[in-house]
C-alpha cells in the first residue's frame, strides 16, 4: 500500500473552507489531508469530477435495538436488496432496513463516511456499539436518548439545571454517546402508561414536568457541558395534523447562542409541519416553519423528507407509532426501555395516490427550498422513516431541478397542489447548497469540524467523495437523471485516507471509529458517586450500576471529544 | 476472592447481581443465584482436551488437528449446518455467521426448538414489548401463559415481576395480580390469583375468545372455550382491562403446542387490542442465556433471526425449510458443526440419528448427549466463567458477562477464529 | 417442444436441488441452465439426462416433463409464465412459486409451499400437498393472489394462509388452520380439517367434510346451498373472524353443525 | 283453663317462697381474677406485630385493621372465646380483658413468640420469592425487595448456593409471607408460643 493518495483535477466544493467549486489537487497522507503529497503516492485523476468532503448523515437510524428489531420483524423487506459475498463484501439483505453491512456499503458507494445514529437508549447502548463495529465504513456517533429519563425529569422538576447537566455528563460517558437526543420529550414516559402528551405545556404523568421544561433545561444543560452538538430534538406531536404550532412554540424555546452556534437541532421537521385538524384537511405549513427558522440562526433543522414507496418507520416515539399502527393496522412493534425511553416500529407504504402522503412529500422539499440558509436545513429522510437513505440522490435531484418537480407533479394526487406551496417555488439549489446540506452543514451542526470532519483543508480527516458528475458541463435542472445517478455511486469514496469504495463496490475491509463525548465535571457532580442517583439506580433498574457502562472493548477505535463543563 | 455483580450464563433472565467466591479456578459459593445458576457455576464435567472418534472409540487429539479436521469436514460438505450458538457470546456468533457465508452453509440457533414460532408470529404482526424493568416498575397485572418460570427461570418473578417492588408498585405482591394460563397446575400456578386451565391445544381458541371480549363481541363466546368457562374468560378480560400496565409472558407451552406461531400471533393481537384500552406488553420467556443474542447477531448480519441458508450465496430464510430440525429430518445435511448447545438432548430422535450418521463436530466445554453423536469434540472455556463476552437478555438488554478466572481453555472465538481462517484460506 | 428431464443418480440423494431455472420460457433458446445442489453450482446436464423433442417458438409450446427422483427438487416452475410442466413423481418445496400463467401437473405428491405467492395459472397435484399450500412468505401480508391450485389428495397445515385471490381446492383433508389469515379468494376443502379460517378478514372458505373444532369467533348468518363434486350440500353460513374485524365467509355443512351441537354449546 | 290457672297461682304464691325471695341476703358478686371478658382496646398504639392474631386459637375472632388513626385490632364477638391469649400476646398492651394485664404486671409474666423457619432444600429452587416478599427483609434492605440482591447479611432470608438460607431467624415476625408465596411449599414457618417468667432480653 502506498503512503498516500493524490487526487488530481478535482472539482472541489468545500463550503467550510470557502471553496465554491475550483479545480484543484488534494493530497492525503496518514489518513489526513495534507498540503503536499508524498512522492510515490497513488494518483487518482478526478478528471474535473465533483469532489466533496465525505458525506455526513446527521440523523439516520442504522444501528441499535429498534433498527435491528425492524430487521427482525421484516423478512419480507429482506427479500429486496440481497447480495452475496463478493470480495471483501459480506452478504447483505434488505431495502428499508438493510443489514449493517448493507447500510455501510450503500452509504459508502454514495460517498458517505460519517453517520449519526439518531436514537440510542442508554440501557441498550452496548447493542448500538456492537452494530457500529459491524457498520465498518462509516465513523459513527450516537445520539443518546434522555426524553423520558427519570433522573433528568426529577432534576427538571427541582429546577436543578446543574444536576440535569451532571446526569447527562455521567450518562454520555457511561454509554459512550455523542449528544443529547430528546424524542417526544415527556411523551415517551407518558407512553409507559399508554398515554402521550398533547402539547409542550402538557405535564407528564407523575413527574409533573412539561415537555417545554424538559427541552429548556436540557438546552441549558447542554450548553453548560459545552457539548459539541446542541440538543437534538424530535418535537412532540409528530405526524399530527396541526402540529406546526407545537413546532413553532418549540422553536421559540431555543435561546440565542454566541457566534453562529445553534442551540437546538430539530430533526425531521417535515413530520412536524402539518396544518389542518385531521388527516382530511392536512396542509403544508412549511412557510410558517421556514419563516421562524429564517429568523432564528440558533436553530438548525433537517428535512425528514419522505419519498414514495415502501419503508419502515422506527422511532423512540412509542405513542406516535401506536397511533400510526391504528391507522395502518399492519404490524406494530413497541419497545419501552425502563426509566429512559420507548420506541416503536411499523412498516409503511407512502403512496403517490394518497393525498396525505403527497402533502408530506411536498413539505420536506418546501422546507429545503424555503430555508434561506442551507446551513440551517440539512438533507435527511430520517432514514428509514421518510425513505431509505438510498433515496438521497433523488431528493438532491428534486431540489436541484424544478423540472423534475413538475414531472413528479403529474404523477401524484392532483389535489396536492391545493394544499401545498411547492409548485410555486422556483428555487433550484446549486452544487454548493447540496454540499452544505449533505456534509458541511452536518459537520458544523454536530460540532465535529474540529476533529476534521466535513471539510478538506489540511489537517482534516481524509474523507473524500468523488462523484461522476462534471458540474462544468452539466445543468442539474435539466439533467437531473444524471445528477441522481451520479450521487448514487461515487467514482471513489475515500475514508480516512483509504479508497474504500470504487464504482459502486466496496474494496477494503472497514475499520471505523466511534465518536463520543465526555464532559469533565467537578467531583461533587459525579453521578457515579451520588447517593441519591445510585440508590435509585440500584432499586429501579434491572441491571447493576457496574454492569451498565459500555466497556472500552466495544469501541476498538473510539474517539473521545472531551469538554470542560461549566459547573 | 469475592466477585460482585457477576452475570449468570444460564437462562434468559441473565441476572447480573450474583456474588461469586472463587479460589484459583474453583467456585466456592454463589450468592443471590438460583439453583440453576449455582449448578452452572459449580458443576464441573468439563472435557479435558479435544477428542475424536476412531472406529468405535474416542481418542485424544490436539486442538490443531481437531480444528484442521473440522475445517476440512465443513469445506467438503454440500449442505453443512452450523447449529447452536445460544450458549456462546456475540463475538463468537458473529464469526459463525461469517463462516456460514463463506461455506454456503445453513446457520441456525436454538430458536428452532424454542421460540422460533414466536419469531414467525412477530414477523407477521410485530411485537409490543418492553424491557423487564418497565414491568418491574409499573405492571399491576402479570400473565404467564404456557410458561412455568419457577422451573425454567426461577428468579423471573422475584427479580422482574410479581414479587419485586418497583417505582410505581410499592408493595409488589399485594398490588400485582398474577394470572397463570396453562394446561396443568404448575409451581407457578400455585401463586396465581387466577389460574386458567386450558385443555391441551386450546390456547388459540381461548386467545380468540379473549380478543372477542376485549373488542366487545363477547356475546358470541360460548359457555366454555377449550375448557375455560365463559365466566372466567370475562373475569380475566376484566382484570386485563382494568390494569394500568399489564405484561404477558409466554413460554414453550404456547409456542410448541398445536397452532404454534399462530398461538403467539393471537396472543400478540390480544396485546394490541388491549393497548387500545390500557397499556399492555408481551414478551417471550427466552430459554438459553444468549439465544436472543444469536437472534440479534444473525439479524444484523443476515437480516434474519435464525435458520439462515447461505447455500445460494445470498441469505435465505424460511422456517420449516431451513430450520435445523426440518433439514435433519429430511436428511439434507451432510456435515454439522454444533456450537454451545445440545441438540442430542433436544432434537427429535430421527434428527439425532441423522446427526450421528454424518460428520458432526461439537465445540462445547462439556460432555453431553451430543458428544455421543459427534465425530470430534473441541472443549472451550465457559462464557461467563472462564471467558467473557456480550449476551442479550430475553428483553434485548445487552450485558457483558464477566470472566471469573482463567483456565487453559481457549474460548469460542479462539477456536472458531482458527476454523474460519482455514475456511477463508481455502475459499480464497 | 417437449423437454424431458430425467434425474441422474446422485451420491447424496438427500441434498436438495434448487432448480428455479426449470420453467418453459428458459428452454426456448438454450439448455445450459444452472441449477444448485446444496451449496454447489451445477449444470442442468450434471443432474439430469436432458432430451429435447420438437421445436417451439413461444414458451406456450414448451412442455417440460420431469421424471426420476424428483422429490428433492425445489422451486420448479418459479416465475413460470407460460407453457406446461408435468412432474411424473413427487416434487420438492416451492413448486410454482410466483407463477403467473401456464400449468403444472404433479402426478405424485408435492412438498410444502406449493404455489407460494402464485399470481395466476394452474397447478394440479394428483397426490397430497404439504404444509402452506398456496400460502405466502414470512412477514408478507399477501399469499397467493390468483390462479388455481387443485390437490386431489390431502394437504398439510396452514393451507392457503393469507390467501388473497384465486382458488385453492383440496379434495382430501386439510390439517390445522386452513385459510388462516385469509383475506380474499376461495378455499374449498372437500374433506375434513380443524379450526378453519382463524383470523380471516375476507374471502370465502367452504368445508364439505367435518370442520372439526370451529373457532368461537364466527357469527352465524343463515344458510345456503352449494354444489361440490356434482353433489348438492346444505351449508351453514358464518361471518368472521370477528376477533379480527373480519368480513370473510365460512361455509360449513349443516349436518356437521347438527351432529356437533351436542358438544358445542354455542351452536 | 281458669281452674288450672288458680291452681298454678296457689302452688307458687306461697308465703314461704315470697319471704325468702324478698328477704334473702347473699354475698355481693365479685369478678374473680381469672375471669376473661371480650378484649377491649386500651388506647395504646398498635404496632401491627399481629401477635394477637397469631396467638388467637379461634378462627376469625380477631383482625388487625387499618383505621384512619392507624392499625387497630378488631374483635369479632361471635367468634371470640374469651381466652385472653391476644391480650397476653400483645407486646404493647393494646388490648385488655378482665385483670389479665394487671396479673401479668404483678406476676411479671408474658407470652413470648419465637419462630422457626424450615427450608426443604430438596424442593427449594432458589427463586427468591420468599426473600424478596419478606417484609422484614424489605425493611432491612431495599435492594432485596427491589429485585432480590442482598446488599447485606443482616437479612432474615437470602439466596446462597442456589437455596434460600435463613440468616437471622430471630428477626422473623411470623407473618408467613414466605410460606404463602413459595411455589414449591419448600419453606414453612413454625410459631412457638410459650409463657415466660419475666421478660427476657432479646438476644
Amino acid at each position: 500500500m502506498t503512503q498516500g493518495i493524490l487526487i488530481k483535477n478535482a472539482y472541489v466544493i468545500d463550503p467550510l473552507s470557502g471553496i465554491r467549486g475550483e479545480i484543484m489537487d488534494i493530497a492525503i497522507r496518514d489518513g489526513r489531508i495534507v498540503e503536499d503529497a508524498l512522492p510515490g503516492s497513488e494518483v487518482i485523476d478526478a478528471g474535473g469530477c465533483l469532489t466533496l468532503p465525505g458525506g455526513i448523515d446527521s440523523h439516520s437510524h442504522v444501528c441499535g435495538t429498534k433498527v435491528n428489531f425492524g430487521r427482525y420483524m421484516s423478512p419480507e423487506d429482506m427479500r429486496a436488496g440481497r447480495t452475496s459475498r463478493k470480495g471483501v463484501m459480506h452478504v447483505t439483505s434488505g431495502y428499508s432496513v438493510p443489514t449493517t453491512f448493507g447500510n455501510s456499503y450503500r452509504y459508502s458507494t454514495m460517498g458517505y463516511t460519517t453517520v449519526l445514529e439518531g436514537a440510542m437508549a442508554p440501557l441498550e447502548a452496548r447493542h448500538t456499539h456492537e452494530e457500529f463495529t459491524a457498520t465498518p465504513h462509516q465513523d459513527m456517533l450516537a445520539n443518546t436518548l434522555f426524553d423520558g429519563n427519570w433522573s433528568v425529569m426529577e432534576a427538571v422538576r427541582e429546577k436543578d439545571v446543574k444536576r440535569a447537566a451532571a446526569i447527562v455528563a455521567w450518562t454520555l460517558a457511561a454509554v459512550k454517546g455523542f449528544a443529547i437526543k430528546l424524542t417526544n420529550p415527556g411523551g415517551t414516559e407518558a407512553w409507559g402508561w399508554g398515554k402521550d402528551v398533547s402539547h409542550i405545556h402538557d405535564p407528564v404523568p407523575y413527574f409533573e414536568v412539561t415537555p417545554a421544561e424538559i427541552i429548556s433545561t436540557m438546552i441549558q444543560a447542554n450548553e453548560i457541558l459545552r457539548l459539541p452538538h446542541s440538543v437534538h430534538l424530535h418535537c412532540n406531536n409528530l405526524g399530527v395534523p396541526g402540529n406546526f404550532r407545537t413546532t413553532l412554540e418549540t422553536m421559540d424555546l431555543a435561546p440565542p447562542a454566541g457566534g453562529d452556534r445553534q442551540t437546538l437541532y430539530l430533526t425531521h421537521v417535515q413530520f412536524h409541519s402539518y396544518g389542518g385538524t385531521t388527516w382530511r384537511d392536512i396542509s403544508s405549513k412549511s412557510e410558517e416553519i421556514a419563516r421562524s427558522l429564517n429568523s432564528k440562526p440558533q436553530v438548525v433543522i433537517d428535512m425528514g423528507q419522505i419519498m414514495f414507496g415502501r419503508t419502515t418507520t422506527m422511532t423512540a416515539d412509542g405513542p406516535m407509532e401506536f397511533k400510526l399502527y391504528m391507522l395502518h393496522h399492519n404490524k406494530w412493534s413497541n419497545h419501552d426501555v425502563e426509566l429512559e425511553t420507548g420506541s416503536g416500529i411499523i412498516p409503511v407504504y407512502y403512496s403517490r395516490k394518497s393525498l396525505v402522503n403527497c402533502v408530506m412529500w411536498a413539505i420536506g422539499l418546501e422546507l429545503a427550498l424555503l430555508a434561506k440558509n442551507p446551513w440551517q436545513c440539512l438533507l435527511s429522510t430520517d432514514n428509514p422513516n421518510g425513505a431509505p437513505f438510498v433515496k438521497y440522490p433523488e431528493i438532491i435531484a428534486l431540489l436541484m431541478s424544478r423540472r423534475m418537480r413538475e414531472n413528479e407533479r403529474e404523477e401524484i394526487d392532483p389535489r396536492t397542489e391545493h394544499y401545498v406551496p411547492l409548485f410555486a417555488l422556483d428555487r433550484e439549489l446549486d452544487w454548493y447548497d447540496i454540499a452544505v446540506m449533505t456534509r458541511a452543514g452536518q459537520a458544523k451542526a454536530m460540532g465535529i469540524t474540529r476533529i476534521g470532519k466535513g471539510h478538506l483543508s489540511p489537517g482534516a480527516q481524509a474523507d473524500v467523495a468523488i462523484y461522476p458528475l462534471k458540474p462544468d458541463n452539466l445543468d442539474p435542472s435539466v439533467d437531473y437523471q444524471q445528477v441522481m445517478a451520479g450521487f448514487s455511486r461515487t467514482l471513489y469514496t475515500i475514508k480516512r485516507g483509504r479508497v474504500v469504495a470504487r464504482d459502486g463496490d466496496v474494496v477494503v475491509e472497514g475499520a471505523n471509529s466511534t465518536i463520543w463525548t465526555r464532559s469533565r465535571v467537578p467531583p461533587e457532580y459525579d453521578m457515579g458517586s451520588d447517593p441519591e442517583f445510585t440508590r435509585k439506580f440500584d432499586q429501579y433498574y434491572t441491571v447493576r450500576l457496574r454492569n451498565y457502562p459500555v466497556q472500552d472493548v466495544y469501541l476498538p477505535r473510539g474517539v473521545c471529544i472531551e469538554t470542560e463543563a461549566a459547573l | 476472592m469475592r466477585i460482585e455483580d457477576v452475570v449468570c450464563p444460564f437462562c434468559g433472565c441473565l441476572c447480573d447481581d450474583l456474588v461469586v467466591s472463587v479460589e484459583g479456578t474453583k467456585v466456592l459459593s454463589v450468592e443471590n443465584g438460583c439453583t440453576l445458576a449455582t449448578e452452572k457455576f459449580t458443576g464441573d464435567h468439563r472435557l479435558a482436551h479435544p477428542i475424536r472418534r476412531t472406529g468405535g472409540a474416542w481418542e485424544k487429539t490436539t486442538y490443531d488437528d481437531a480444528i484442521r479436521e473440522t475445517a476440512e469436514i465443513l469445506l467438503d460438505a454440500e449442505r453443512p449446518l452450523l447449529y447452536g450458538w445460544s450458549g456462546t457470546f456475540v463475538e463468537a456468533q458473529t464469526l459463525g455467521v461469517h463462516m456460514a457465508e463463506l461455506l454456503g452453509a445453513v446457520i441456525d440457533n436454538t430458536s428452532t426448538v424454542c421460540h422460533g414460532p414466536s419469531i414467525m408470529a412477530i414477523q407477521e404482526v410485530g411485537h409490543p414489548g418492553c424491557t423487564l424493568g418497565q414491568v418491574k416498575n409499573r405492571a399491576d397485572v402479570i400473565v404467564y401463559w404456557g410458561a412455568n418460570p419457577i422451573e425454567a427461570h426461577p428468579r423471573h418473578m422475584s427479580r422482574y415481576t410479581t414479587f419485586t417492588d418497583g417505582f410505581f408498585v410499592k408493595s409488589a405482591f399485594r398490588e400485582r395480580k398474577v394470572i397463570v394460563v396453562d394446561i396443568r397446575e404448575t409451581d407457578s400456578s400455585e401463586i396465581a390469583d387466577e389460574f386458567v386451565k386450558v385443555t391441551p391445544g386450546g390456547d388459540y381458541a381461548v386467545l380468540t375468545a379473549l380478543r372477542m371480549i376485549v373488542r366487545g363481541k363477547g356475546d358470541l363466546v360460548p359457555a366454555t372455550v377449550s375448557g375455560v368457562t365463559r365466566e372466567q374468560l370475562f373475569r380475566v378480560a376484566e382484570i386485563c382491562l382494568s390494569a394500568r400496565f399489564g405484561a404477558i409472558f409466554f413460554g414453550l407451552g404456547l409456542t410448541m403446542s398445536r397452532g404454534k406461531s399462530k398461538n403467539i400471533r393471537n396472543a400478540i393481537e390480544l396485546t394490541e387490542e388491549l393497548n387500545r384500552h390500557t397499556k399492555f406488553t408481551i414478551s417471550p420467556m427466552r430459554g438459553h442465556w444468549n439465544v436472543y443474542g444469536s437472534n440479534e447477531v444473525f439479524t444484523w448480519i443476515t437480516g434474519y433471526p435464525y435458520a439462515v441458508d447461505f447455500s445460494r450465496g445470498i441469505a435465505f430464510y424460511n422456517p420449516g425449510e431451513t430450520t435445523s430440525v426440518d433439514l435433519l429430518r429430511r436428511k439434507e445435511c451432510d456435515a454439522c458443526l454444533v456450537v454451545a448447545s445440545d441438540p442430542g438432548a433436544h432434537f427429535p430422535r430421527a434428527c439425532a440419528e441423522h446427526l450421528a450418521s454424518i460428520p458432526t463436530v461439537q465445540i462445547d466445554p462439556h460432555v453431553n448427549a451430543t458428544t455421543h453423536l459427534s465425530r470430534i469434540q473441541i472443549p472451550v472455556a465457559v462464557t461467563g466463567i472462564d471467558a467473557e463476552g456480550t449476551a442479550y437478555r430475553m428483553d434485548g438488554v445487552p450485558i457483558r458477562t464477566r470472566k471469573l478466572f482463567s483456565t487453559g481453555y481457549p474460548d469460542d472465538v479462539a477456536v472458531l477464529g482458527r476454523v474460519y481462517s482455514l475456511v477463508k484460506e481455502a475459499k480464497g | 417442444m417437449r423437454v424431458i428431464l430425467k434425474t441422474r443418480p446422485r451420491k447424496k440423494p438427500h441434498v436438495p436441488i434448487e432448480a428455479e431455472g426449470i420453467i418453459p420460457q428458459n428452454f426456448l433458446r438454450k439448455n445450459d441452465l444452472t441449477v444448485y445442489e446444496g451449496n454447489r453450482e451445477r449444470n442442468l446436464e450434471d443432474l439430469f439426462f436432458v432430451t429435447v423433442e420438437g421445436p417451439a417458438v413461444s414458451p406456450d409450446q414448451v412442455e417440460i416433463i420431469l421424471t426420476g427422483d424428483t422429490g428433492r427438487i425445489k422451486r420448479v416452475g418459479e416465475y413460470m409464465n407460460a407453457g406446461r410442466i408435468i412432474i411424473e413423481g413427487d416434487i420438492g418445496m416451492h413448486c410454482g412459486n410466483f407463477m403467473s400463467a401456464g400449468e403444472i401437473i404433479i402426478r405424485g405428491n408435492a412438498d410444502a409451499w406449493l404455489g407460494r405467492e402464485m399470481r395466476g395459472g394452474r397447478i394440479l397435484c394428483e397426490g397430497t400437498a404439504g404444509d402452506y399450500c398456496g400460502a405466502g412468505y414470512r412477514g408478507e401480508k399477501r399469499g397467493m393472489r390468483g390462479g388455481t391450485i387443485e390437490v386431489m389428495g390431502n394437504a398439510g397445515d396452514f393451507v392457503a394462509e393469507y390467501l388473497s385471490g384465486g382458488e385453492v381446492i383440496i379434495h382430501g383433508n386439510c390439517g390445522d388452520l386452513p385459510g388462516v389469515e385469509m383475506r380474499g379468494g376461495t378455499l374449498v376443502i372437500g374433506g375434513n380439517c380443524s379450526r378453519p379460517c382463524g383470523n380471516m378478514t375476507g374471502g370465502t372458505c367452504m368445508v364439505i367434510g367435518d370442520p372439526g373444532e370451529l373457532l368461537p369467533s364466527f357469527r352465524r348468518n343463515g344458510s345456503t346451498e352449494v354444489e361440490f363434486g356434482g353433489k348438492k350440500f346444505r351449508m351453514a353460513v358464518f361471518r368472521g373472524d370477528v376477533a379480527n374485524r373480519g368480513k370473510g365467509t365460512l361455509l360449513v355443512k349443516e349436518e356437521a353443525i347438527i351432529s356437533r351441537s351436542g358438544r358445542d354449546e354455542r351452536l | 283453663m281458669a281452674i288450672s290457672l288458680v291452681a298454678y297461682i296457689r302452688e307458687f304464691a306461697r308465703w314461704e317462697w315470697a319471704r325468702k325471695f324478698l328477704a334473702a341476703r347473699t354475698a355481693p358478686l365479685v369478678i374473680p381474677p381469672y375471669f376473661r371478658n371480650y378484649p377491649e382496646l386500651t388506647g395504646k398504639t398498635c404496632t401491627h406485630h399481629l401477635f394477637c392474631m397469631m396467638a388467637c386459637p379461634a378462627p376469625g375472632a380477631i383482625d388487625v385493621i387499618r383505621t384512619p388513626e392507624g392499625w387497630q385490632p378488631r374483635i369479632h364477638i361471635g367468634h371470640c372465646i374469651r381466652c385472653g391469649l391476644c391480650v397476653e400476646a400483645c407486646p404493647n398492651g393494646v388490648l385488655s380483658s378482665g385483670r389479665i394485664l394487671e396479673s401479668m404486671f404483678r406476676d411479671n409474666t408474658r407470652l413470648s413468640f419465637s419462630f422457626k423457619i424450615d427450608v426443604d432444600l430438596d424442593k427449594c429452587m432458589g427463586c427468591g420469592n420468599c426473600a424478596v416478599a419478606c417484609p422484614v427483609n424489605k425493611l432491612i434492605d431495599a435492594q432485596m425487595s427491589h429485585g432480590g440482591r442482598a446488599s447485606t447479611d443482616d437479612l432474615l432470608l437470602k439466596l446462597s448456593d442456589g437455596k434460600c438460607r435463613v440468616l437471622h431467624v430471630e428477626k422473623c415476625t411470623g407473618c408467613k409471607t414466605c410460606e404463602h408465596h413459595c411455589p414449591n411449599e419448600a419453606i414453612s414457618v413454625a410459631r412457638l408460643l410459650e409463657a415466660v417468667h419475666a421478660p427476657e432480653e432479646v438476644p
